[in-house]
Order: C-alpha cells, then structure tokens, then sequence
C-alpha cells in the first residue's frame, strides 16, 4: 500500500517535469500552429548547457539554468528568422519539415561534439524518505521550479498585452497588423519564449536523469500526449496534463509489468483523445 | 479505361520499367540494393500522400501499417509456413481490416489533433507488440534460413523479393494516379480545402476519410512483408520507427504533396541523398547537418516542394506530370 | 481646403504576377468623408490594402500627413493613426468582443483612451455590450460587421479607412451606421469609405472616386458624381 | 592484390554506440599490430589489413545495403558483424549468400545461430551464460538470497535473463521480482519502488551501457536495502568507476578482464594485451575492446592456417579450432542445428572494490581465476 | 400538392440564447421565400438546421415528403436541398470549375466526372464566372466568391435552393443583373429561399417574406403587405428615405 502511494507520489513529481517539457511545444503549437519538431533537439540541448555550466564552470545547476533558458530565447528568435518564419501561414507540414530539417542540423552536431553517449549532472540534494521509500531533494526541487516556470507563463499569456497580441496574432495575423501590431515580431517573441522554457525543462531533467543527444526525442513524444490532455497553447493546462501523465504512471506501476507502461500511456491517450477532442484541461477549442 | 490514353501513364509505366529491369539488366547487386530501398520509400511516401497529399489529414502513424504488415506477414510465414506472396496480401488486408475498424473514430479528429492521435497510435502499437510474446516481444521474429531455401536460396529469394517490392511499388503509382483521376479523389480534394464545406456540398466526408486512409495502409503493409523478410528478422524498434514515419512525410513535402510525381520523386532522391552521404567518406560524420541544411533550404525556397515549384517554372508541366 | 492628410499618387500593384491596380491617385481632405465605388473585382480592396501595405505597392507614393510611407508595414501605418476595417471583418475569432476590442487599441496613441472610446462604441453597438464574453467566431454575420467596425474606432483613427461598411447589416443598421459615421465627420474625423451601397455613401460623402479596371474613371464632389449619367447607369442601377 | 580487406558497419551514432565503438578499438589494435609486423602471411606471403566501416545508425534499414556495398563494391575478403543481433541476423543474409566468413562480435542472441548459417562465427560466450556466474557466488554467500531480476526489454538482455532465472531456479533461489523494462528507460523510480515493496535483497539484470549505469545509480540515491546487485554489460566498461560511490560493490559477468591468467596457444598474453591497449587508448580495455582483438586474432590464426584467403578453407578451420587465447578458451558449434554458436568460451564476474581512494576492478568468480575475494554485503 | 418545405417549430439553443425560438413556415415547389430580419435574427441558424450543419434542439424539417431533421448535409443535398454559405467558403486551392463540380458530382443526381464539368459549365456561364473557370477559387473578390457559392449550389441541379445574402457586396446595377439570373433560376423550376438586407431584391423576387426577430418570426406575407408593416418597419426596415437626411447639411 505505502509502496502504491510512494510511487503515485514519484509519479507527480516527475509528472510536473513533463508538464514544464511539454508547454514549449503546446505554446508554439497553440500560437502559431506550428508542430516544432526542434523541440526534442532543444531540450537535450538544455540538458547540455547545465552539464557544461556545471561540469566545466561549476556552476550550480539551478542557477545554470537562467544563463540556458537566455539563450534558449536567443535560439529560438534565431530559428524563427531563419526557418520558422517565411513557412509561417503556409501550409502547418512547410513549418513542419523546416523544424524537422532544423532538427536534423541540430542532433547531427549534436551527435558528431558529444556522440550518443549518456551523461549526468552528478548532484544529489537530500530527499526525504517515506519508510524503505526515498524521494531525491533533485525531484522535489524540479517539480517546485516546474508549477514555479508555467504559473508564471500563463499569467503573462492571460494577463500581459504581449500575451493578449500573441493570442490576437495567432488568430488572425492580417487583422492583427492592420491593428498595430507587429505580428512577426510577436511570433519571433512567442517562439523564443516557447524554447527558452524547453531548454529550461531539459535543464531541470538533466538533474533528474541521464541523458544523451538523442534524450530529447523521447520528451517530445511525452510532451505530445501532455499536450492533449492539456489542451493545445494552454500552459497551465499542459502541467496539470504533465502531473496527471505522471500520477498514471505512477498509479499503474505497482500492479502491472512497467513494461506494459507505455501500452497503457499511450491506450489512454488516444482514448482521451476522442473523448475530449479539444483536450482534458482545453479552455479555448481549437 | 482513358488514363491509358495519358502520356503520364506511360511516363509511370516507363519508370516502374526501369526499376523492374536495370538491375537483372546490369547485375548490379549494389543499385538492386539501394533500388529496393527506394522503391520502400516510394511505397511509404506515395500511399502517404492519399491521406496527406489529398485529404489534408497529416498521419505520424503511417509506420504503423508498414510495421504492422510485417509482423503478420512474418508471422505467417514462420509460424504456418505460408508461401511469401499469399503471406504478404493476407497481412495487407488484415491491416485495412484493422485501419478501417479502428482509424474511422481518429478520423473524427481535425487537423492537429489527428496528427497527435496517430503517433499516440504508432506508439501505442509499438509498445504493445514489445510485450506480445507470440511476436517474440522484444525479441522479435526471426526467420529461419529455411524459408529463403523456398525460394530456391537466398540469392534468388531476394532478387524475386525485390521484383515483388517494385510491383508494389508499382501499384502504388498506379493506384494513386486513378484516385487522383477519380470521383472520389474530386471528393477528397474538396476534405482537404474545407470540410464542412464539403459536407455541405454532398461529399460523405466520413466514409471518404475512413475509405482514404485504408487505401494507404494496404500496400505499406504488403511492402512491410517483403522488406522484413528480406530483413530475416523484424524487431519493435525496427517495425515501429517513427522517423521513419516522420521522413516519409518529408519525402513527400520535399517532391510535393498531392501530386503522384511528387511523392515518387521526393522519396527517391531523399534516399539516393542519405545514401550518399552515409557511404562518403567525407560527409559521413556530418551526413545528418548536411542533409538537414539541405532540406531547410528547399523548404524554405521551394514551398511547394520540388513539383510546385517545376508546376510554376514551366506551367504547361501541371498537364503532364500528375 | 487645406493640405490632404492622404495623397497617393499612381499607385500599381496587384497579386503575384496579376497587375490589379494600373496607376490609382487619389488625395483625401481631412475632416471630409470621401468615397471610393466601383464594380467587382474593379480593385477598391486593393486599394486600401495597397495604401496599408498589406498587398506591396509596386510603383507609386503613399503620403501620410506628409510623410511618405509607402514602404513602411501595415502595423507602423496604424500606429501613425491610419487605420482600416478590412473587407469580409477578419476578427479574432477565437477571442472573446472585449479582447477583440482592446486589440484594436493596441497602438500607444489609442491605449490611453481605451476605456471611453470601449464606452463610446458600446453605446453605437448595444449588442456588443451584451455579448462582451462571447467568441467573436459565433458571431452572425451583422454582428461581426458592428465589432469590426467597433475595433476600428477604438484605434484612435486619425483616418478611418472602412471597406464594405453596410456589407451584411440590415438596412435599419446601415442607416444608424451611417448616422453614426455623420456625426464622426461632424466630429472632425476624416474617412474613406468604400461602399456598394452608393446611394446612402455619395449621400453622406463629399467627394468621390469611381474605379473601374484598376484605374481612376471619374472624380468629382459627390452630388455631380450622383448626377453623373453613366455612373448613375453604371452603379446606381437606375 | 597485396592486402585483406575486412568490412563491417558500427554504430557510430544511434543507441549501441558506446559499446559498438569501443569493440572498434580492439579491432583497430589488432590490425595495427598485424600491419606492423608486415600483415598476416598467407602462403608464406605477407597481406597488410585494411578496414572498410560504414556507419549503421544502429538502424536495420540499410545494413543489407551496406554489407552488400562492403562484399561487391569494396571488395571485403572478411567481415565482422554489426553489434546488435538483430542487425547481425539481417546482415548474416547477405554473407551467407555470398559465402563469405562473418565473426561476429556482440551478437551474443542464441536464436541468431539457428538460422542454419555456414559461415557465421559467434566470438562472445553466449547470452544464456552471462549470469550463471553471479549467480553461484551470491549462492556461496547468501543461498537464501530473494532474488529480484529486471532487464532492459531487448532480445539479447531478455535471453541473458530468462537463462538466469532458470539457473536461479535450479540453485533454489527464492525470485521475488521479475520484469523488463523500456529500452529507452531514464527514469527507475517506480521499478525501484516495486523491488523495495517486493522485498528482495539481491538484483541482477539490466542491459546495455546506458541503462545499467542509470540503474546502479538511482538504486544507490533511492537507498535500495539491496546486498547482492550484479548488472549486464555497464559494470565492465571503464566508464562505470565514473559513477563514484554508486559503483562500489556492484558485480558484473564479464566476458574477459585484465587480471584473467589464460595460457594462449597463440597471440598475445592477457598482461600483454592490456598493456598494449593502454598504451594505445590510455584507458583500460573492457571485454568489448578484447572481444575485438580476439575477433581479429581468431580470424587470423584461420587465415594463416588454410594459407589461403578462400572463405571455405578459412571456414573449414574456424570449425576445427578448439584453442585458447588471451581472451580464453575458443570453440565454435559444429551441430548444424546452431552452427558457430561459441561453446568454448566461459566468463568471469568482476566487482568494483574500494581500495583506499580507489575503485580498482576485481575478478571474483569463478574462484580458481579470482584475483579479490567476493566483497558482501553490498553496503 | 404537398409542401416542398415544411419547417415546425424549430428551436435552437446556444447555452442561454435562444437563437432560433419555435419557427415555422413552409414552402411549395419553384415558390421563392424571401427570409429577413434585424442582424443576429437567427436567419442563417435556419439555414444552419434545416440542412443539417447543427442539429435543432427541438423541432422538425420536412423536405419533399421526408421527414430530414438531424440528417447529415451531404444527406440533405442528395435529395435535393443545396444552399450558399454567408460567410463563404470556397475551396481556395481549387479551381473555380472543380469547385462546381465537386458540386455537381455530389448533387442530387451524383453525376460521373464528365458529365459533372458539363453541369459546372453551365452554371458558370448562368452566373457569369464563366471566363474566371480556370483562376483558384482564393483569388476571387468577396462577390466573386459569393458568386461561386451561388454556382455550387446549383450545379447541385437542386430543387431547392438556401441563399444566404448572396447579393452582398453588389452595387446596385449588378444586383440588377443577378436578379435576373434569380428569375431564371426560378424559371428551371427550383425554389429559392433567400436570405437578404436589400430590400431592392427582396421586393421585387419574392412571393412571400417572412421576418425573424430575436428569433421568432415577427411577420409573414406578400412583400408590399410586410413592407408597410408598421413593426417590420420600426424593426428592421427604418426610414426610408435616410439618404436625403444623410445629404442635407
Ligand atoms: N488574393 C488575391 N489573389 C489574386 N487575385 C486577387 C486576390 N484578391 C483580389 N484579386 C483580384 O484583384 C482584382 C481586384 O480585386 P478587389 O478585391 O480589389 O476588387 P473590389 O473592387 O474590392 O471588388 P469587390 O467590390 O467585389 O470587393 C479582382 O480581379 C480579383 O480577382
Ligand atoms: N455557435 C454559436 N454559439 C453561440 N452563439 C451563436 C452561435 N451561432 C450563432 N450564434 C448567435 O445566434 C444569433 C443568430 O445568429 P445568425 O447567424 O442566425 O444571425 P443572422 O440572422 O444570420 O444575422 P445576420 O443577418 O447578421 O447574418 C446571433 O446572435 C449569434 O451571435
Ligand atoms: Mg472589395
Ligand atoms: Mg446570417
């Protein structure tokens, strides 16, 4: 029994991770209906800046994460300029393919400076124990960070008129100019936001797990089931997804194979899917 | 019968010509080699565009089909000892049975969300056939040598297979060439501008949709037999890659959607490119950045993939190559 | 009559290789309401578009209160206080009037006034008070006109460009509108309407254009353009 | 001509990278010492060594392709497998057809010699024996140990495992917990819950570099009562002493080490080859990096043997070979049923021990070839 | 005869706004009803429910002696009721032609290929896009694409037809020239129910008219009747000639 709620509790921890993994997508997403296949890439890229923040400067990984998520900003502006914005209103696969090719630079640097071999953050905070179960102080700290990351994010999406633009640009992009706003300067912000928190997620894994250049894929794929049971451009939503794909997780694995996971996972996804076509957590239809 | 009277027809029937006899012609192990996995990527790219192409519903799934089909049919081969052929058509018509039952609910999904139904459903499966032990599970199936000395021994097995693989191959050519010239593809086209509108026009959007996407599993599936018997041993990770599923998409954008042309000619090059790259000496380390770059720039210059931008430069074209 | 707050001078342009617009000019007075007609397809849209930005021009000048903004985007122009209501709405759909509305004060200039011009269209647009919450996407058809027009106002134009004002609106609707518009001009705000119906528009206006093809035909203070015998056969249908 | 071209395609990117490479190196040490005493001599002439490698994405769509490439268009008088057995089984077609002699290094899966192969050669102990060894020192410490086994869920592991939990059984092993998990698996937290909750205080399993490190660590951080934990693969990689205090202790069935005392009928000694590597790579060889050489130094001695480069004679006496090497004892299957299955060859268990400052690693089983006692418990 | 057209108290509810509140009227063959009302009325509801694209939340249609209520549209128009969208919808990356014979295909008499480009060809010239035939659908002005949704409705060979303000964005010479095409229309036999707010057309095309207010139907009768109908007036029509107010300083 206590082994069922340890790992339920486990399951929620890591859960607000996924969520935070997933919001950069399912803003992107939301906002200017571009599926970013970069995104995997950038959040092993984010696992990479605080490994070498930390291994090389010895830097505290938590505060690495700041200098990461700045230039995961910068990044982000530098491939909507490059590949993300002239394919923008195009037909959703252009954008696509142009993230999918950006993807490709990425990993094959990626692959060719630090090849595909695992590598850690070697930190470990004190946990706290629950009988013979242990939670590390690493996962505590990531979930805080994590509702800490997206609370903030949908504020400013509700709240701030950069936030409300955003929404107005992904609506209706020709009207939003003849109004005075500069969507493509709002998009270029969108996006940079969008990959600076995925960088950040990919950060705070990086002191959960192991990881290697190809880690990122296996995010992105959970970050597209978060972003369903979350609702798409809703990053609130997207973490209450994340929580929730965790405590499943969590929930199950004590009494089937954990092999059968993903099964399960995915089952449920699809399920979920055509249940809520707009999403679990979905305040705006699509 | 007056797609007969077409000169594509014959430019299609032309190349499938080629592929059928270059390689018997010039004994050329290494072109039938790189020719089959073409003719897979034509397979993958070009059933693709059924549902991408012509009815505008972007399906990460599609491996799935082509995984799918190879368990069955290795499964028959192996486990009843089923000739290859009879093993092959089976697996395809399983899989229709299956895509028609299950994918007609996804298909109620619209745009986005469809896209992340079908990995949810390309992952789904491959997790679960990792756990299906009378598959191997993760182990997977392997066939014994057995099954080749059938065939009259291995080195004939695969040049037979690789014929089978072009007649699929060349089946799909056909087969979306008449949709395109066909009533329903009409219908299809109208799914892919606006639905509702083509509701309301009379289209039986459901049916068409479900109809589609069956279409473009059965040859996958049939291709997925004979690549995996080639293969002697299909695996999860293997059946089931999802970039593959993604890469065929780009084939498919990169030679243009929707048109017959297009799709052949994207997944061609793409993997006469990979190809290259992976064997040259001085690219292969940086083969994935090269091909990346690449591929962005025609994206980017190129938006309608390289048969919009022909159909622009030579406008009377558009009559010609589908 | 002093200097036009809009002068364009042979303005070309048109969609991919399509010339649309064969060397429009026109100039537009302040505090005047002047009025663009012209049959399908004749280029008025364009025009507008053309004088936005939103289509490139591709020969001519585009003055704004003396500047030549020709090349400047569509997003500088409003901010300038040139501000259009497009043809066929174009709302934000999936954003709920007041959004739609703030939106449309989204320049600096309009910011500080948001809450009485709000007041202001609200009182033109009763419905729109009602509805505040609801999707501008659901909206019926008339309805989306009033918050087109509505988002316009609240941009604090200092010309207000509206294409197809009564398109859609119920005849009672169209006269309040143009009411409306009179005592906007009498306030001292200029307008360059484009409007199909050319009775009520050459009625309220005070000089009018008439495009045909992509160019200027005739030009004239409204009441000889009303006279005028082909333009009365060519579109007034009498 | 003058030279031996042999080909194989590694894994120089996708998920079997590390240990795909570091077998790489063995092979390359090897050649470099064939070609510098002047090649291996066929018929009393002298051939050099030349490799032709290809990268295989650890992806099965193209190694036919490639393989294909290496036999017609490089010309490849030998090959050497790809490191999984999957992508081995797919290749093997290809050679078998073309009747050239395949060493495969890696491919440790039973089921890829029953496929009636001629000229497929297995040089690694295979998958069914890995963990008989861990299991018969923990029965010498600890036969009431309850045993818990979790495996990467891939078919080589799972072979490895599903032998083990035999073996267990016929030991009278208690096995308490049993389970594979995701290849891709990062995250342990909840298989861990599940082996505290059942209670077992020994694990063996795992899978490749990866996942085993992965596993060693969050078992350490997660505090698991543990006394006995033996893992697959990671433990014998160089690499794992990285893992600091989470190393210490952790055993691991090898198919070779450094300390091991073989007396080779030919090639090099065991401390010979371990110093040359060292000297070559500057860290110390895992299994995989003398799997590698002895692939090469097998095929070699064959070559010399037939004194010809034709793949029956080569093949005749790679059947015929029972000898040992620095990498112990050689013997390929004849039985038509599992040809070139390796039968001859045993492994050792090594342990990381705390020496001091040190993690130095140990043998510790079987007990003839142990350089350390067994160190129990765990912590 | 019977009705062609038989709509009972049709209701529809959007959360709290009854859009359309127990509506009922009916049509007989080749009869043209003119629908209008004050904006947000409910008019394209009842276009909306009675071909199917929202189900009613109570009340009946009947069509030509079927009982059509909750049927899907490409049902609706197999039998014959085609109908033009307010806010069009054209489809962009199609041609003008293919658009119409999408229409033609899967009409009424769900023509072959050929035949069905035949029909659209017709239509076309009927509705004077016929030198636009081969332009993408996209590139039309908002009265071209207005024109289109009238074309694809017909090549439906519908025998009735829902036109949802398809005059809009005329001026008045050319509104001049599509009602003649509506009387042409009208003379192959196929009624029309229209939806508009230019009195012009309405008065001078209709048999009948009725008028929707907040939902219900405030008036119905022969044109001139409702005209002058003080209420009509006060809620919809207004002041007839504003246009001399307008001008006056
Ligand atoms: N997006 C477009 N692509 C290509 N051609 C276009 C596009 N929009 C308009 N056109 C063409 O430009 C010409 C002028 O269009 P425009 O919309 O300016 O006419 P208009 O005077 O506004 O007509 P209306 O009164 O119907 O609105 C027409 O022939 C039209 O077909
Ligand atoms: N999906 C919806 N959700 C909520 N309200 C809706 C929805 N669709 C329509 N409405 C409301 O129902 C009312 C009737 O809409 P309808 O489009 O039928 O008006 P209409 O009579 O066609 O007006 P117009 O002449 O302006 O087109 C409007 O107030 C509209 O806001
Ligand atoms: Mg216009
Ligand atoms: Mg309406």
């Amino acid at each position: 029994m206590l082994g069922v709620l340890a790992s339920m509790l486990d399951g929620v921890l890591v859960g607000a991770v996924y969520g935070l993994g997933a919001i950069g997508l399912t803003l992107i997403w939301g906002v200017m209906d571009v599926i970013n296949l970069t995104h995997g890439a950038l959040i092993a890229m984010g696992m990479f800046g605080v490994y070498l923040l930390f291994s090389g400067l010895g830097l505290n990984p938590y505060l690495a994460l700041v200098p990461v998520a700045a230039a995961g900003f910068l990044i982000g502006l530098a491939i909507y300029w490059s590949a993300v914005h002239r394919v923008i209103g195009r037909p959703p696969l252009m954008s696509l393919l142009s993230t999918f090719a950006v993807n490709m630079v990425l990993i094959g640097l990626g692959t060719s400076g630090f090849s595909t071999s695992p590598y850690n953050v070697d930190i470990s905070l004190p946990g706290i124990s629950l009988g013979a179960y242990t939670f590390t102080g690493n996962h505590l700290v990531a979930a805080l960070a994590a509702v800490a990351i997206a609370g903030g994010l949908s504020l400013f999406l509700q709240r701030t008129r950069l936030g409300k633009a955003i929404r107005a640009v992904s609506s209706n992009r020709k009207a939003a100019e003849l109004m005075g706003i500069p969507a493509a300067r709002v998009l270029a912000q969108a996006f940079g936001i969008g990959i600076a928190i995925a960088t950040a997620a990919g950060g705070l894994i990086a002191t959960l797990f192991p990881f290697t250049v190809l880690s990122g894929g296996g995010y992105e794929l959970k970050s597209f089931v978060v972003t369903v049971l979350g609702g798409l451009g809703n990053p609130a939503g997207a973490l209450a997804g994340g929580i929730l794909l965790g405590l499943i997780e969590g929930g199950v694995t004590p009494f089937i194979q954990v092999s059968w996971i993903p099964v399960i996972e995915f089952a449920l996804f699809v399920g979920i899917l055509l249940a809520f076509p707009n999403g679990l957590f979905a305040r705006r239809g699509h | 019968m007056e797609m007969i009277r077409q000169p594509f027809f014959w430019i299609m029937t032309a190349v499938i010509a080629l592929f059928a006899l270059l390689p018997p012609l010039t004994h050329d192990v290494g072109l039938r080699e790189s020719l089959f996995l073409a003719a897979v990527y034509i397979i993958l790219a070009g059933n693709l565009n059924l549902l991408i192409g012509y009815t505008g519903y972007v399906n990460f799934g599609n491996i799935v089909f082509f995984g799918l089909g190879g368990y069955l049919g290795l499964w028959l081969v192996t486990v009843f000892r089923l000739p290859l052929v009879v093993a092959a058509l089976l697996a395809g018509l399983a899989v229709a049975a299956m895509t028609a039952a299950l994918w007609c609910r996804i298909l109620r999904l619209r745009g986005a969300y469809f896209a992340l139904a079908s990995i949810g459903i390309a992952e789904a499966t491959k997790a679960f056939v990792s756990n299906f032990e009378p598959w191997g599970g993760a182990t997977g199936l392997y066939l014994p040598m057995g099954a080749f000395k059938a065939m009259g021994g291995p080195r004939e097995a695969l040049w037979t297979v690789y014929f089978l693989m072009v007649a699929v191959m060349a089946a799909t050519l056909y087969l979306s060439y008449a949709v395109k010239k066909s009533k329903f593809g009409l219908g299809l086209f109208a799914i892919r501008e606006d639905e509702e509108a083509a509701g309301v026009l009379g289209v039986r959007t459901p049916y068409y949709k479900t109809l589609a996407c069956t279409l473009s599993g059965v040859l996958p599936a049939v291709a997925g037999t004979l690549f995996f018997f080639k293969n002697g041993v299909i695996q999860p990770e293997q059946a089931f890659d999802l970039t593959l599923s993604t890469e065929a998409i780009v084939m498919l954008m990169l030679g243009g959607q929707g048109t017959v042309t297009g799709a052949a000619l994207g997944a061609f090059l793409y993997e006469q490119f990979r190809g290259y790259l992976l064997i040259s000496p001085t690219f292969s380390s940086f083969q994935l950045v090269i091909a990346g770059a690449l591929l962005l720039v025609t994206v980017l210059f190129m938006p309608g993939g390289l048969m919009g931008w022909v159909y622009q430069r030579w406008p009377r074209l558009r009559r010609i190559l589908e | 009559m002093s200097e036009p707050i809009l002068t364009v001078e042979g303005l070309e342009t048109g969609y991919g290789e399509v010339q649309v617009l064969w060397g429009v000019s026109l100039r537009v007075p302040r505090a005047r309401v002047t009025t663009i007609i012209g049959a399908n397809g004749a280029g008025k849209t364009t025009s507008l578009y053309g004088i936005m930005g939103s289509v490139r021009p591709w020969r001519g000048r585009v003055l704004f209160k003396g500047e030549d903004v020709t090349a400047l985007p569509a997003h500088a122009k409003a901010e300038r206080g040139l501000v259009l209501v497009p043809e066929g709405r174009q709302l934000f759909n999936t954003m709920t009037v007041d959004e739609n509305l703030e939106m449309g004060a989204f320049p600096p200039r309009a910011r500080a006034r948001l809450e009485d011009n709000r007041a202001r269209v609200f009182d033109l647009f009763p419905r729109l008070r009602e509805r505040r919450d609801q999707k501008a996407g659901t909206f019926s058809g008339g309805e989306q006109q009033m918050l087109a027009v509505g988002r316009g106002l609240m941009a604090e134009p200092e010309l207000l460009m509206i294409d197809e004002l009564s398109l859609g609106l119920s005849p009672l609707l169209a006269q309040q509108l143009f009411t409306t518009l009179k005592t906007l001009k009498k306030q001292g705000m200029t307008i360059l309407l484009v409007e199909q119906n050319v009775h009520l528009a050459l009625a309220l206006s005070d000089y009018a254009y008439v495009l045909a093809e992509g160019r200027v035909h005739t030009e004239g203070p409204a009441r000889e353009i009303a006279a005028h015998g082909d333009v009365r056969e060519a579109y007034l249908g009498v | 001509d003058g030279t031996i071209t042999i080909g194989f395609t590694n894994s120089e990117t996708g998920a079997l990278n590390v240990d795909s490479s570091s077998q790489l190196n063995g092979f390359k040490l090897w050649a470099d010492q064939v070609n510098a005493a002047g090649g291996i001599s066929v018929g009393g002439k002298k051939q050099r060594v030349v490799f032709v490698t290809y990268d295989d994405q650890s992806k099965a769509d193209r190694v036919q392709q490639l393989y294909s490439r290496l036999i017609l268009q490089d010309n490849a008088d030998f090959l050497f497998s790809p490191y999984s057995s999957g992508l081995t089984a797919t290749a093997a077609i290809i050679s078998e057809q073309y009747g050239k002699v395949m060493i495969t290094t890696g491919a440790a899966e039973n089921k890829t010699y029953q496929q009636g192969n001629k000229y497929l050669f297995q040089m690694y102990a295979p998958a069914t024996t890995y963990l008989s060894g861990a299991l018969e020192a923990l029965k010498s410490v600890n036969p009431k140990a309850k045993l818990a086994v979790a495996y990467k869920d891939d078919s080589f592991s799972k072979a490895v495992a599903q032998a083990a939990l035999a073996r267990a059984r016929t030991l009278g092993f208690e096995v308490v917990f049993n389970e594979a998990y995701a290849p891709t698996t990062t995250d342990f937290g909840p298989l861990i819950n599940k082996i505290i909750s059942a209670g077992a205080d020994a694990l063996v399993g795992g899978g490749h570099y990866a996942d085993g490190a992965t596993l060693a660590r969050q078992v350490f951080d997660h505090k698991v009562p543990l006394t006995f934990l033996s893992l697959l693969v990671a433990p014998d990689s160089p690499q794992f002493a990285s893992l600091g205090d989470s190393a210490i202790n952790v055993t691991a069935p090898s198919q070779w080490a450094p300390q091991v005392t073989f007396k080779p009928d030919f090639g090099p000694t065991p401390a010979a080859f371990d110093e040359a590597y060292k000297t070559a790579y500057g860290k110390d060889p895992g299994y995989h990096a003398a799997g590698g050489y002895g692939a090469g130094l097998v095929l070699q001695h064959a070559i010399e043997q037939a004194g010809s480069l034709d793949a029956d004679a080569v093949t005749a006496k790679l059947n015929s070979l029972d000898a040992t090497i620095f990498f112990g004892h050689v013997k390929f299957a004849e039985d038509p049923a599992f040809h070139g299955l390796q039968t001859g060859h045993a492994m050792v268990s090594v342990q990381w021990q705390k020496k001091g400052a040190e993690l130095t690693k140990e043998v510790v089983w079987p007990k003839g070839g142990a350089t350390a006692p067994l160190a129990y418990p765990l912590r | 005869m019977s009705a062609l057209l038989e709509v009972s108290g049709l209701c529809k509810h959007f959360g709290g706004l009854r859009a359309v509140d127990s509506v009922a009227f009916t049509m007989a063959e080749g009869e043209i009803l003119g629908l209008i009302g004050p904006n947000g009325a409910g008019k394209s509801t009842v276009f909306n429910l009675i071909n199917g694209v929202i189900r009613p939340s109570e009340g009946r249609v009947r069509f030509a002696g079927t009982e059509i209520t909750g049927w899907a549209p490409y049902d609706v128009v197999r039998l014959g009721l085609a109908r033009t969208h307010q806010i069009v919808r054209p489809l962009g990356d199609m041609t003008v032609l293919e658009n119409c014979t999408v229409g033609a295909c899967f009409g009424r008499e769900s023509l072959g290929l050929a035949a069905a480009r035949r029909v659209a060809d017709e239509v076309l010239e009927l509705v004077g896009l016929r030198d636009r035939r081969d332009v993408l659908a996209s590139s039309l002005t908002i009265a071209g694409k207005k024109r289109l949704e009238v074309a694809r409705a017909l090549s439906a060979r519908p025998r009735l037809v829902l036109f949802d303000e398809v005059l809009a964005g005329l001026n008045p010479t050319e509104v001049g020239r599509m009602i003649a095409v509506f009387r042409a229309i009208r003379d192959q036999g196929i009624a029309i129910l229209m939806i508009e707010h230019l009195m012009q057309a309405v008065m001078s095309l209709s048999d009948r008219v009725v008028v929707l207010n907040f939902g219900r139907k405030l008036a119905e009768g022969r044109p001139e009747v409702v005209a002058s109908d003080p209420v009509v007036v006060e809620a919809y029509l207004g002041d007839p000639d504003i246009a001399a107010r307008l001008a006056e300083e």
